[in-house]
């Protein structure tokens, strides 16, 4: 066993080492982060910038066939690029729905026109992708859609539809082009089975952006409206009524990019704060509560990092990995948000102040993001769910609305 | 065998949340939360009105004299509607640290001031980062002036006095004394800090060469302050108790109207479980606080023991129900326009005002030792 | 607020203190029980003796009416009795499912004749009584039952029944005189629906008793079969299918009767092992992460105590107590368990052990024990679906086989 | 990136999988336990055909000399039959302490002994109550005698010679040393002790004027017993793991086929949920444990912390899920008659072997401090 790159991998390595210093600054810290504020145009801008120069350098979408930009590699190359990227202080996060799920959503439904239109300026930044699913009654329940869409004449006299409805929780609309919407086109079959996939451009009349304020003061997602807003047939994907089968095409993508948490505190930090802080009988990292705390939460950390390196192994092996990387957000979320509730206890009464004490800002953010953590992206008792009907084998819950038109379930 | 309030303590109890959820709704504590002021005056002054304050005051200092058990009620009411207040600082810490150890002349000011609702008070301990200490505390007290700067302080911009820990000179645990100082004076500087909690303001409070007086012993403040801190632990359970209640029915209540998979999610078991966990510790909070009031009011012997329980089960329960408040109402309960924040904050506030969980447990230990030792 | 009783209570503890101290022995040490050995029969036998002797004073079921040997008393003056009685060492543990829920059916279906016969010699313990409910396929679901009761003509031609089948964890089977049983009469009805109870002589021929060795090496639960046992239908307790019905009425007064699990080791014990233990760093008991475990506990079981105090104050009150004692098996049994788990731990290599280490023997017991007492009674899962459904009035779960014949179950 | 193992080393472990599910049924653990043999004689035999001894032996002493990752997956396979075999205590712990300590001569002896299946090593450390301490240890050794009195002994029955913490007069640390020592002799008489698990037979050891001899320099043992078990610790995780796995598939298919209210337990979210958790413990076991055999492999400086987070993982897991096992299996599963009790007792016994978790967590924690001083 070793962590070591095979030779071809380690050649990749070194050659995009070499692209990314002749192309960007290193970070001095690694725990600084050159993360998405939504409210910093500028930023956009910049992460336009280098996203073109990444596809420009054949770097976008590595596991991509040529013909689209991409280089038909294997996904541990993908892996080793983001790494290697990881070190410099480059703007990121802005393609990655788009280009991660809705322009392979794109390929697998729309037609060679379209792809000839919206492949390339997504993959060189120029064009700014969203996806457009969850609704307020259809959060974990996906398939509980209620935006309409009907068909209707267009101005034009062209067969089109007219889409009406909300969305929610969607990240980054408001600077974002484009998006791929899953709507309800017949209320009167069965939930899953009334569904149409489309894509629309973002500035199509009807369409409005609300952002969300969220409990931790940010404000990464977005509602977005639709009133009477008409598109034409052919931004349809796949068969009217199999915009499910089209959903699960983007959620699988999803699932593979789902990762670790990046940045953030963890146990180092910990320990730090725990060698500083004084107690009555003397430094809190001598206290065996502590110490059984911190213990607890390196080994979830390490276990987590460990187990990203078994699925790491299986791509690099070419082989597909196995469900192990499914526990990652389970253990993360609530580590999260238990570590920054302890870690403030620690701190004492000035644990609850935005300042003074060293991390606490950090810590804090931690006890209010991991509350919203163990949410996104499939709840605690979702991926629990998922576990254990996916990787066990369990069965699912009992379905009440499963044969029930959509318009019949109260 | 009478372990329960009486009929008219909890008339008493309904009039206070009656009042509560007329005057004071969540859309009150987020006016606080998103504003500037320091606290919901309006609210206050109902409760002044209602005699709040003057409760467990005695009657020969303007107060209505009621026993400790009164004062429950009312903070597990003031608990339940995360009430933006000056009561566990005005109410609770400066009202008990005068009962405790002030002199009959500063019993006759502030307790009557407090009763009539003409004064606030706050306690003042910290000083920024590191859990207090007697050997850690900056703040100097000498010669009827006092220095230094304390923060953060709870309802420190609302409050016209303050009871103050400052070194006095003496050797280990005796260095330290309570001083009782007037916060209208010009000496005295405010600050507002930020918090986790913006619906509960804090302040800095700066010194210098402040008139002050000793309340109680030169050196006793540090033995003054564990014993406060008991009496407070029980308050503060009620008050914790009634938050944790309110976020367990917030929680069963959207789990009953908020539908997946063609179901209330109120059906699942893991959302079942997981409230009637909610529940279990609900009911070990309420019953460990109870003993607490109980002990609190006999001057019983087993109050520390009792104070401490009562502080970790209350804890844990408010904790454990305004966590998982929010992770029933899924996304939207993560947003700026849930509710399910303030409950979330407060708790998290409360555990660390009066020291946390892992201080009290290693304090119910020693105390048990102590009881089996005697 | 007092722990005391009123002037009547008071009155009623002196009586019986006075009547317990002139009849049996103070124990020394109120850890000393006098536990049911079910392998004594001489134990039995003082039982039967002891139980005679209470009832003859009017002490045997005080809550009872007058006319059944009872004195018609409030159910505080019943808990003080019992209160007094514990710290004595008489023999106890024998008629508690006869007289608690057994004689209770019986009294609201049995014909005056039958009460006439069966009610006092229960009372005096001469009869023994035990509940058939619990079958392989009947555990946390007790409807699901399958012993088969038919109608049948008698050796002597009167009206009868036929039940053929097995019970399981039936306490006591094999000491027993009488059971009651529900039985199976009408599968092709849904399950709630095609239940009937009868009484029974456990002497009754066709009934064969066996035992249960549990994993602590205990023996106190049985399995009873039954084959072509015939029993006249004046035995029938309630209406023909209507069985489930009087089952609850079993159960309600089954669950008054659970209590907290007495006598085992608690807090004081681990307190005593922590002083005892030598740790590396120094005793056990200045270790902060064993402080903290024993505070949690400590919190746990004063919690416990006092919520039974609450109750105790509404039945004094003469009021229905509220449904804070639903807490009480669901934190007692995991605390068992991790405590037992945890004291042993402190022992160190000699924590397997039976003997040696003070106190190995009764924590190792409470470690087994605990997992038994997760799932004796109703399991921590059944538990707290309770406590949802009744106390916070959440739904309960999808029941797919609610209008589905028995027969017709999968 | 290489993180698994090579497909020799699983075909190995299909091999292990095969011999055990085939040799090593659930009804041989159970006659052990129920009966009065040290052990099952017949597939100790077998493993030592398939030249388990000999697996981590260097060549020159009659073994395979195969790497540290083959005797991990064989140990996943034994802790996951249960097997009550002497595995961890000779092929483990004896075969280490040798390979750690031994003289050319000793090693000579003892390893080619152990290869060939001629000897069974065990580890004598305990003295009856409290965890072991240097300054505790009452059994001495000198002049080439030993006196005292080990319990409890795991497979002192069946064992031919012991590694025995001894008193050898130096001071704090220093004083005890290990010792190597016969079994077979007269000086030795052996008592057997019941324990929490009657599969795994463990006895008292006296030793009266015994001959034995130093196993590595006078003073060490301490220093060497804390090596011995970190490299135990890793083979101890892979048994835990395979044991946890073992009882999470064994509620598992219980769950899908006991029904309750019409369908399958496995259908509700108590016990999906219940089991994802133990899924979930296991894979972070698995992870740890993995980095520990790397780390064993090429004497990885890292190995010290990562076997203490291998040891606490994989305790972590196995207790979690042969105690849910039980609870999954409801009133059958608590029977005599349950093959649940047996992961449930063994993993008991396995987490307390080595000292315990919160032991454990503490040594993680001082060898977090020392790399992160470095």
């Amino acid at each position: 066993m070793d962590f070591n790159d095979t030779p071809e991998e380690a050649a990749f390595r070194k050659e995009v080492r070499a692209w990314l210093d002749a192309n960007a600054t290193r970070k001095s810290d690694d725990k600084a982060s050159f993360r998405a504020r939504n409210d910093d145009p500028e930023l956009l801008k910049k992460a336009k910038a280098w996203q073109d120069m990444k596809a420009k350098a054949g770097y976008a979408r590595i596991t991509w066939p040529k013909e689209y930009g991409g280089r038909g590699g294997s996904p541990i190359l993908q892996v080793i690029y983001q790494q290697e990227e990881a070190n410099y202080l480059v703007p990121l996060g802005f393609f990655d729905i788009g280009l991660g799920m809705c322009i392979p959503t794109m390929m697998a439904y729309a037609s060679p026109e379209h792809l000839q239109r919206y492949v390339k300026p997504a993959l060189h930044g120029d064009e700014v992708w969203c996806q457009l699913f969850s609704e307020p009654a259809a959060g974990s329940d996906v398939a509980g859609i209620r935006t309409r869409a009907e068909r209707a004449k267009l101005p034009d006299g062209g067969d089109g539809w007219v889409i009406n409805g909300q969305k929610v929780w969607t990240s980054g609309a408001h600077y974002s082009d484009y998006g791929i919407i899953i709507t309800r086109t017949d209320p009167n079959v069965p939930k899953h089975a009334g569904l149409t996939m489309f894509f629309l451009s973002m500035k199509t009349p009807g369409v409005e952006v609300r952002p969300i304020k969220q409990m931790s003061g940010g404000a990464n997602f977005n509602e977005v409206f639709f009133t009477d807003v008409r598109i034409p047939d052919s931004q349809r994907l796949g068969k009217v009524g199999e915009g499910w089968k089209a959903a699960l095409t983007t959620l699988m993508n999803e699932r593979l990019a789902v990762g670790m948490p990046s940045g953030g505190l963890d146990v180092d930090e910990l320990m730090e704060l725990a060698r500083d802080t004084d107690l009555e009988d003397g430094p809190a990292i001598r206290n065996q509560q502590v110490r059984s705390k911190i213990a607890d939460w390196y080994v979830q950390q390490q276990g987590l990092k460990l187990t990203r390196y078994r699925t790491l192994t299986a791509l690099s092996k070419g082989q597909t990995p196995g469900p192990e990387s499914s526990i990652i957000k389970i253990v993360a979320a609530p580590k999260m948000q238990d570590m920054g509730a302890f870690a403030m206890e620690l701190m004492g009464p000035a644990g609850i102040m935005k300042e003074e004490v060293p991390h606490a800002a950090g810590f804090q953010a931690q006890w209010i993001g991991g509350a919203g953590f163990r949410i996104a992206g499939g709840t605690d008792e979702i991926l629990r769910n998922i576990v254990a009907e996916r990787v066990l084998g369990m069965p699912a819950d009992v379905r009440v609305d499963k044969d029930v038109p959509f318009n019949k379930l109260k | 065998m009478n372990f329960d309030f009486s009929d008219d303590q909890k008339l008493l109890k309904e009039q206070l949340r009656k009042f509560l959820t007329d005057k004071c709704p969540t859309k009150v504590v987020r006016r606080v939360l998103d504003g500037n002021e320091t606290h919901a005056d309006e609210v206050w002054k109902g409760l002044v009105d209602l005699g709040v304050p003057a409760t467990g005051i005695p009657e020969e200092y303007g107060g209505l004299g009621l026993s400790p058990l009164e004062l429950c009620v009312i903070a597990e009411e003031v608990g339940r509607a995360a009430a933006p207040v000056p009561f566990d600082t005005s109410v609770v810490l400066a009202t008990e640290a005068l009962k405790l150890a002030g002199s009959d002349a500063q019993k006759k000011k502030w307790l009557s001031e407090l009763a009539a609702g003409k004064a606030i008070g706050t306690l003042a301990i910290a000083e920024g980062p590191q859990p207090p200490k007697p050997r850690g505390i900056r703040t100097t007290f000498g010669g009827g002036r006092l220095n230094g700067k304390k923060v953060p302080v709870a309802d420190g911009e609302a409050a016209t006095f303050a009871v103050v820990l400052a070194n006095t000179g003496g050797q280990g645990d005796r260095a330290v004394s309570l001083v009782l100082v007037d916060l209208t004076q010009a000496a005295v500087s405010k600050k507002r800090v930020e918090t986790i909690d913006p619906a509960r303001k804090h302040a800095e409070l700066t010194f210098k060469d402040a008139n002050a007086e000793f309340l109680g012993a030169e050196g006793e403040g540090w033995r003054t302050l564990e014993r406060l801190y008991d009496a407070a632990a029980v308050y503060f359970a009620f008050a914790q108790v009634g938050g944790a209640e309110a976020a367990m029915w917030m929680a069963r209540d959207y789990a009953l109207q908020r539908q997946a998979f063609g179901r209330a999610i109120g059906s699942y078991q893991a959302i079942k479980h997981k409230l009637a966990d909610c529940y279990v510790k609900l009911e070990l909070a309420r019953s460990n606080a109870y003993y607490g009031a109980m002990m609190l009011t006999d001057g019983g012997a087993d109050l520390p023991l009792a104070a401490a329980a009562a502080r970790i089960a209350a804890t844990d329960a408010y904790d454990f129900a305004s966590k998982e408040n929010i992770q029933t109402h899924g996304g939207i309960g993560f947003t700026w326009e849930a509710d399910t924040q303030f409950h979330y904050r407060r708790a998290r506030v409360m555990a660390l005002a009066l020291g946390g969980p892992m201080a009290w447990k290693d304090k119910l230990v020693s105390r048990l030792e102590q009881k089996n030792a005697a």
